[in-house]
């Protein structure tokens, strides 16, 4: 990938750090059943993590939990627990700003208590890892999994990326990390996983061996200045955006804006090349198409397997990257769809609307399935609402 | 980082700024015994600011910036507020994150810079206003000291929210008429240097910013211990002489006003057995501190 | 076997439910097949109710999750039913056609003639064990309940092997497992129950291999299509 | 028209050690110590006039600053 000093050389814990590329597609792996929070600790072990603060909240404790143990064992810089999502992301933020490769991760309330810090980390181009697992934010109380969560964070300016299974998780974890810190790119990523879905269903997974480790992050490669008085300049400023009424400021702060959002627009070549492509099809020449991310691509499969049994065939597309979205990709794949649905464990239908943005003849779209507060989405229930629309439609065919 | 890293290629020069030019010949990173009375004769590492003429805060700014023991690895971590102003102007490496948050992330940067500089000396400091430090962010402040994080926090108190226009503060006077306290405030100014001894603060120091001398040697004690043993926190008294209905000529006064016996602003100072018996280690070699942060 | 077989574990907290879905999951993985296991989520509670799934099959699964339409449902304990501690009701909801009914109960519980009528014309045998009787007496805790309730089901249906489970029971008890607060402290229970940890391992195999045979013989005597 | 400071030289006693306006101006590097001249000196250009130096200068009786309008 790139050629680097450290690369062929030990780790403090006797890991080899290998390029990037070789421990993702090279490196032999062996096949574990685990769950997603162990899915956690095995990406951590092998990515040369500093710095990584917790705080508990459900369902991604144990995960974070589990990193602590990889601390004791050395396997990470850094560990303690902050006093609340909030200050957590800013205890990110701080040793991000330090130049350490950082990692956390949250849930749910958490996630929104931690908010405010979510674009600071953007306009600050702070690649913290974030690891969203996800679950229900509203009243009345729910620990259930829920993405609603996904589509609140949508703007802030992060790269978001949302993964189906143990698989995806663990490979998106450690391919996160290269992206992230990708001079051209510098931002953070929240790799995103339903809660209890992925995080708490064991799985099948092929992961590299533990003696293997990424490079460790260069903070020197940043595109601002790391603060840790090791290079100029140490004058950031001549004079501050902040509060002064004038053109200049504006411009500014909108370029900056508009940088920090082409910088996610730059990660999509070191993701295409790391993940395959943003999106993944799957009979995309069929007229009834499923459009989704997370566990309900997983659902939308098993709904295909049933239909196909009863000679109706779908198509699947799975979105890999919410942030950057793809646009163009989600627009050719569905290009010869009659009808299109949108399963998502959400009340609002984020998804949806993203899809009808980037598609012509978005009437196509049908918002649906939907689940919340945590229900399940079996097979059962897509199939379902596909035979009822298409009898619909049908019907309404039959009388024009 | 030493002087030799900001200094300008020679091809450059004519086309940095002078004030840059200006701190890579006069500046005093590495000076030893640096003080406040460096100043009026050696750049210093604070320019020209947005600050209200007169602004005790700003003379509060040039003594902390001239009294730094280590300012070549000294990194400062802000808050919004009026301090958020002069930051960008501060010739130390420096952090806006969000308000509230800066001990918080003075907590990330310190571990991180441990982690990554095991065998050097960086100092973190925190200097945020009474809002910041006692209100919004009061929870990530005592976590701080409750964690023993080893760095100082610094509190410009000027008793009121006044970047956005005087509103009443945690550490305003009881009954004071203020914005968000029309009918006069009603509880008692937090007593916060009290609950930071109690939260496991090193070093505690409660003063007004009118004599240079009692600010330069708090400022050096709370970073030193804090290097070495534990949270230090200083309390300094900026009065916002806009917000009060003062002159710009009058802060000093005020200042003086506040300080004398069983005044607000009455000097108090607190050491903890450690801290002492720390500062008796280095009080010898005081001269010698280019050896201690080696 | 059938392509997929879905199991739905229902029991009360503490009686490893949770457990005893991932150990039987990994187990079918040991063995080559498919599998997915998850837990009810939500924060279980000692005593209260606690669900926990086992997808397994010989193609890729992907669904996961709450399991609304099970082949197999095991009730851990008498007062799923009796009481309603359960998640689904009635507890038998979206069971499959010529499913499988397992009861942790010493005798028969007095269902309802709905349910009966319910449970006959779907096709699907109760097989009622009494396996914390069972397990108190062969591993001397209550607390292998679970094993006794995977003795029944292997025993009954087969579904995986002795050896898979073996290893599956070592993979969990065997070495360093992090599970959340009231599972690690029944973990630490158990622990504490048996001096060494192989201890621990063959009271397990005892009690599954005892209860297998019970269930081995039950479904001889009942030749169901499914148990095939 | 802006108010500044100007140091009045002949009244200054930096030469003798003092330094109250330097220390007391709320601005950085804008009251300096001349050292060739033995005199404080305002650099106008960063003066905003708040006028403490000369409170201060002339509280201690030494009358050496005072506000002219530019």
């Amino acid at each position: 990938m790139e050629s680097n000093s450290q690369i062929g050389t030990y780790n403090k814990k006797g890991q080899k750090i290998v390029d990037p590329d070789y421990l993702f597609y090279e490196a032999p792996r062996e096949h574990f059943f685990m769950t997603g929070s162990e899915v956690v600790r095995e990406a951590i072990r092998r990515a040369s993590v500093d710095v990584s603060i917790s705080y508990p909240i459900t369902p991604q404790s144990e995960a974070a939990a589990m990193v602590g143990d990889l601390w004791v064992e050395g396997y990470v810089g850094e560990y303690f627990r902050g006093e609340n999502e909030f200050a957590v992301m800013g205890e990110c933020a701080g040793a991000s700003f330090g130049g350490a490769r950082v990692f956390t991760t949250t849930s749910g309330p958490g996630t929104l208590r931690a908010y405010e810090n979510f674009p600071m980390w953007v306009g600050s181009r702070l690649p913290i890892m974030l690891n969203m697992m996800v679950r229900g934010v509203n009243s009345p109380l729910s620990i259930q999994p829920d993405t609603l969560e996904i589509g609140l964070i949508i703007d802030t300016g992060m790269l978001i990326w949302h993964a189906e299974s143990a698989q995806d998780f663990f490979d998106y974890l450690l391919k996160g990390f290269i992206v992230a810190e990708q001079p051209d790119v510098h931002l953070p990523i929240a790799v995103c996983i339903d809660g209890f879905f992925v995080s708490h269903t064991k799985d099948d997974v092929l992961i590299p061996s533990a003696d293997l480790a990424l490079p460790t992050y260069n903070p020197y490669k940043n595109p601002m200045p790391v603060m840790d008085m090791e290079v100029p300049p140490v004058r950031m400023m001549r004079d501050p955006f902040v509060m002064k009424s004038n053109y200049i400021s504006y411009a500014t702060q909108a370029s900056w804006q508009q940088e920090t959002r082409a910088a996610c627009e730059r990660s999509r070549k070191h993701t295409i090349r790391l993940l395959g492509g943003l999106i993944e099809e799957e009979n995309t020449d069929e007229e009834i198409l499923i459009v989704s991310s997370g566990t309900a691509v997983a659902q939308g499969r098993e709904a295909a397997r049933l239909l196909a049994e009863e000679g109706i065939k779908i198509g699947i597309v799975k979105i890999k990257t919410i942030r950057p979205f793809p646009y163009e990709e989600v627009r050719q794949a569905t290009k010869n769809a009659k009808i299109i649905f949108v399963p998502e464990f959400n009340v609002a239908g984020w998804m949806a609307r993203e899809i009808k943005a980037a598609i012509p003849d978005n009437q196509r779209v049908v918002e649906g399935p939907h689940v919340a507060g945590g229900m399940t989405m079996p097979p059962e229930v897509i199939v379902e609402e596909i035979k009822r629309v298409l009898a619909q439609r049908k019907e309404t065919t039959t009388h024009v | 980082m030493s002087k030799e890293k900001i200094k300008i290629n020679t091809e450059f020069y004519d086309i940095m700024p002078v004030e840059y030019q200006e701190l890579v010949e006069e500046g005093t990173y590495g000076k030893e015994g640096r003080g406040w009375k460096d100043v009026g004769e050696s750049k210093e590492l604070i320019e020209e600011h947005s600050l209200c003429a007169g602004c005790p805060e700003s003379i509060a700014f040039r003594y902390v910036l001239a009294c730094l023991p280590n300012p070549e690895d000294t990194i400062m971590v802000g808050s919004t507020g009026c301090t958020s102003l002069v930051f960008p102007h501060v010739a130390v490496h420096n952090i806006h994150s969000l308000f509230g948050n800066q001990n918080a992330v003075a907590s990330g940067l310190k571990r991180a810079l441990s982690y990554r500089f095991p065998d050097k000396v960086k100092d973190v400091v925190v200097l945020a206003g009474d809002g910041a430090t006692v209100d919004i962010g009061l929870d990530m402040t005592l976590q701080s000291w409750f964690r023993q994080e080893k760095f100082t926090t610094i509190c410009f108190d000027n008793e009121l929210y006044a970047n956005t226009g005087g509103q009443s503060s945690g550490l305003m006077q009881k009954g004071f008429v203020a914005k968000m306290a029309p009918a006069g405030k009603k509880f008692e100014k937090v007593n916060l240097p009290e609950i930071a001894k109690v939260s496991g603060c090193h070093y505690v120091a409660k003063m007004t910013v009118s004599k240079p001398n009692r600010v330069e040697k708090a400022i050096r004690q709370a970073i030193l211990i804090a290097r070495e043993i534990g949270p230090t926190y200083i309390q300094l008294y900026t009065p916002c002489i806009l917000e009060i209905g003062k002159q710009m000529m009058e802060g000093l006064q005020e200042m003086r006003d506040s300080e004398g016996p069983n005044k607000r602003f009455e000097f108090e100072e607190y050491i903890s057995e450690e801290a002492k018996a720390y500062l008796k280690t280095v009080a010898p070699k005081k001269k010698k501190r280019k050896e201690i942060s080696a | 076997m059938r392509k997929r077989v879905n199991l739905r574990m229902s029991g009360l907290g503490g009686q490893g439910v949770v457990t005893s879905a991932h150990v039987l999951a990994t187990a079918a993985s040991k063995e080559g097949k498919f599998a997915i296991s998850n837990p009810f989520f939500g924060a279980e509670k000692r005593m209260a109710p606690a669900e926990s799934y086992v997808r397994m099959g010989d193609e890729k699964i992907f669904d996961r999750g709450e399991l609304v339409y099970p082949d197999v449902i095991m009730v851990f304990h008498p007062q799923v039913i009796t009481m309603g501690k359960c998640y689904t009701m009635p507890f038998y909801e979206g069971i499959k056609s010529g499913g499988l009914l397992i009861i942790n109960s010493d005798e028969p519980l007095p269902l309802g003639k709905d349910d009966i009528e319910f449970l006959e014309k779907q096709n699907i045998p109760i097989f009622y064990v009494k396996a914390t009787t069972l397990a108190v007496e062969i591993a001397g805790t209550e607390l292998a309940t679970n094993m006794g309730m995977l003795g029944a089901l292997m025993g009954a249906t087969k579904i995986v092997g002795m050896e898979a489970m073996e290893a599956a029971i070592i993979d969990r008890f065997g070495k360093k497992y992090v599970a959340s607060g009231g599972t690690a402290t029944l973990d630490e229970a158990i622990k504490k129950k048996f001096a060494k940890k192989e201890q621990l391992l063959k009271k397990n195999m005892e009690t599954i291999n005892r209860v297998y045979e019970i269930g081995a013989e039950w479904a001889e005597s009942i030749k169901s299509p499914m148990l095939v | 028209m802006y108010a500044v400071a100007e140091v009045v030289d002949e009244a200054c006693v930096a030469k003798k050690g003092c330094r109250l306006c330097i220390m007391y101006c709320p601005e950085a590097n804008t009251i300096l110590f001349n050292k060739e001249n033995q005199v404080a000196e305002v650099v106008e250009q960063r003066c905003k006039g708040c006028e403490l130096c000369v409170v201060v200068c002339s509280s201690a009786k030494h009358n050496a600053i005072r506000l002219v309008h530019r």
